[in-house]
């Protein structure tokens, strides 16, 4: 290396580097700035420190708001480390979590109106036993629904920075798939909902968002049993 | 994820062509039960068997044919009663729905009410097609994502960063004084006794009321025998409340008469007449 | 970095980093070379690996037998954050540091006798944390007790000049932060006397410093209106 330690700037990038492989989580640039002196371009020294690892074993992320180091995805599967065995999502709960993450906040009604057919338990269940969804407070609307967001954690484990990250996102919204519908509302939906009574040999759970709510703890350990 | 049910029912193109193979896979399904080609149990609700079919359209979901669609859909569904196969009623709603539709694409002039157009139902059936697909390529492309602990990693051992919390204590001139004086005040007060409350009692009420007994021929208020300098605060309320229970004594004891108009308005006083007090 | 990715050396290279880099604990030399080519001179790798990381934030170290990597010892004490945590004192610690100041010095027996409860261990440290309190030398008597005053810096932070500043009790009544005793003082005082005793055992903050509490917000606000 050239950087010569009494190099103020090179001191500085020495730093940022001990302190993110030091953080056991991403390390927010404000958390970073306390760490230097105050004139220091902390952005502009993240921005060579991911270029110097960009064509390393290790490079320089953003995720969920903060700057870490991950392996570099290429290496991964020939590192053979112990991985964490997933059991594979279910295509219900894949188009499910994707709604969640790209509508947030997403009530289950609207989730449903999506994906135009209903949501068994389970399925919001398994999401959030796998820590990737969590409650974002009630639309305040008739019947006060629970709304989803994904949580930090889905920003880790999919190594987004922000949601806004989201592949495809721009062009979703641009394209208008985000957010309110350009065009009348499927009147079947209202439709549906007459005739579902049809449907009701085979209830689903009466509010299954508040049972989520109140036994989450209880849930995610009673799920964990039965696997 | 039910890749092989949905490649079926996608690629074979046997939902959606003729339904003559249909009538003779009838037999063999009924009796073997596990030659099913339409396979309700592959999809996620009738959208997404929408969605399918469009997809055999080839062409841009803005430019499908919804009618060809409605065909479709309806020719899939017929065929899968022909199986007799357990429908759910989601996808028999969407079957009416879709046959009223079909009316309403055909129908060569617009309805005279105020409801949507056939056009502007097609076209919201289309956008919700166009919402659900771009969703399950999100789904699809977030799946492909590197994933933590699977394809990429973090620090095994990160050594930790050590974070000293220390402590500035807040605490102003005016709340050191206030404590003091609190402090000192509770200080005093703990030795203090509650003084007794100079109140008027029934006794002296009694005795006064007493003095009056026999002199009193017309009815006369109750506040009129307060004492003149008992008449207000806290000690002219015990003087009412005195006066008037003492009052009640006197009553029961036959020696007085007292008269209330209507409620809360003025208490009355006076000695019985004398020939009532005989009785 | 002149690395590129097709390079069999620089690829072995980056494979060591991410397995050091993700591995929970030192990896053996021997670990390393099953994940390479056979041919490959894990020794010179590892050694070429270090000098690299030589002049940066992290080191590549040799520790029991493995390799990992570790915080540059020069930086590890620079990453230490120290932050300053706002506390507000606790009543019973701004009592006592009321009749510190106006009684020094004096002795925790004689503080406890005047507030008449007795004083937590933790509020005398608090005060001595805070730099506001120090030992005063002791009283001659039996026991020879410590006694207690303020500090330089008590008076610093409450804006005095010398002690002799504090207002005297008249002054305290004039403004009103000592009060008659309130009308329903009955509950209070009896709750106090009965308390008391009992309080002996646990320290610090009964009920009745609750009351006043509840009270104080009261106080401030008519305070703030009179001046």
């Amino acid at each position: 290396m050239t950087d010569t330690p009494t190099d103020p700037r090179a001191d500085a990038l020495r730093l940022i580097e001990a302190l993110l492989f030091a953080s056991a989580s991403p390390v927010e640039e404000a958390s970073i700035a306390d760490r230097l002196p105050e004139d220091t371009d902390v952005t502009a020294l993240l921005a060579e420190l991911a270029e110097h690892y960009s064509g390393r074993g290790v490079h320089l992320v953003k995720i969920a708001g903060g700057w870490t180091f991950r392996t570099a995805p290429d290496i991964g599967p020939r590192l053979k480390l112990e991985t964490t065995v997933q059991r594979r999502l279910s295509r219900a709960a894949v188009e499910t979590l994707a709604i969640i993450a790209y509508h947030q906040p997403v009530t289950r009604a609207e989730i449903e109106e999506i994906r135009g057919v209903q949501i068994s338990k389970g399925t919001i269940d398994t999401l959030l036993e796998a820590g990737w969804i969590m409650p974002k407070g009630r639309r305040e609307t008739v019947g006060r629904p629970v709304t989803w967001g994904t949580s930090e954690s889905f920003l880790h484990h999919f190594g987004l920075g922000e949601i806004a990250d989201l592949p495809g996102m721009d062009e979703l919204k641009a394209a208008g798939l985000i957010g309110e519908p350009p065009v009348v509302s499927l009147r079947e939906n209202s439709q549906m909902s007459e005739v579902a009574p049809a449907n009701a040999a085979e209830p689903e759970e009466p509010s299954p968002e508040l049972d989520a709510l109140a036994e989450q703890g209880e849930l995610v350990a009673e799920h964990g049993a039965e696997h | 994820v039910r890749d092989g049910k949905r490649a079926g029912a996608d690629g074979d193109g046997v939902v959606t062509e003729g339904t003559e193979p249909f009538e003779e896979a009838v037999a063999p399904a009924d009796a073997s039960g596990s030659q099913l080609v339409v396979d309700l149990d592959g999809y996620e609700g009738p959208i997404d068997v929408l969605l399918s079919l469009a997809r055999d359209q080839k062409v841009d979901l803005t430019h499908i044919s919804i009618l060809q669609l409605a065909d479709q859909y309806l020719a899939f569904i017929s065929a899968a009663r022909r199986l007799q196969l357990e429908i759910a009623a989601d996808y028999l709603v969407m079957a009416a729905w879709l046959a009223y539709l079909k009316s309403r694409l055909l129908l060569p002039e617009p309805q005279p009410d105020d409801e949507p157009s056939g056009t502007d139902l097609a076209a919201a059936l289309t956008y919700q097609l166009q919402r659900l697909e771009a969703m399950q390529q999100a789904g699809a492309r977030l799946m492909a994502r590197p994933q933590l602990g699977r394809d990429v990693f973090a620090r095994g051992a990160p050594e930790g960063v050590p974070l000293v919390k220390k402590a500035q204590y807040e605490a102003t001139l005016f709340e050191l004084l206030k404590a003091y004086g609190e402090g000192r005040s509770r200080a005093d007060s703990a030795v203090l006794h509650i003084e007794a409350q100079e109140l008027y009692s029934m006794d002296d009420a009694l005795q006064r009321l007493t003095r009056y007994i026999g002199r009193m021929p017309d009815w006369r208020t109750l506040a009129s025998f307060l004492p003149a300098n008992l008449r207000v605060g806290l000690i002219g309320r015990s003087a009412v409340a005195a006066t008037f229970a003492a009052s009640l004594e006197l009553v029961r004891e036959g020696r007085l008469q007292l008269r209330q108009d209507k409620t809360f308005g003025p208490i009355y006083l006076r000695s019985p007449p004398i020939s009532e007090a005989s009785t």
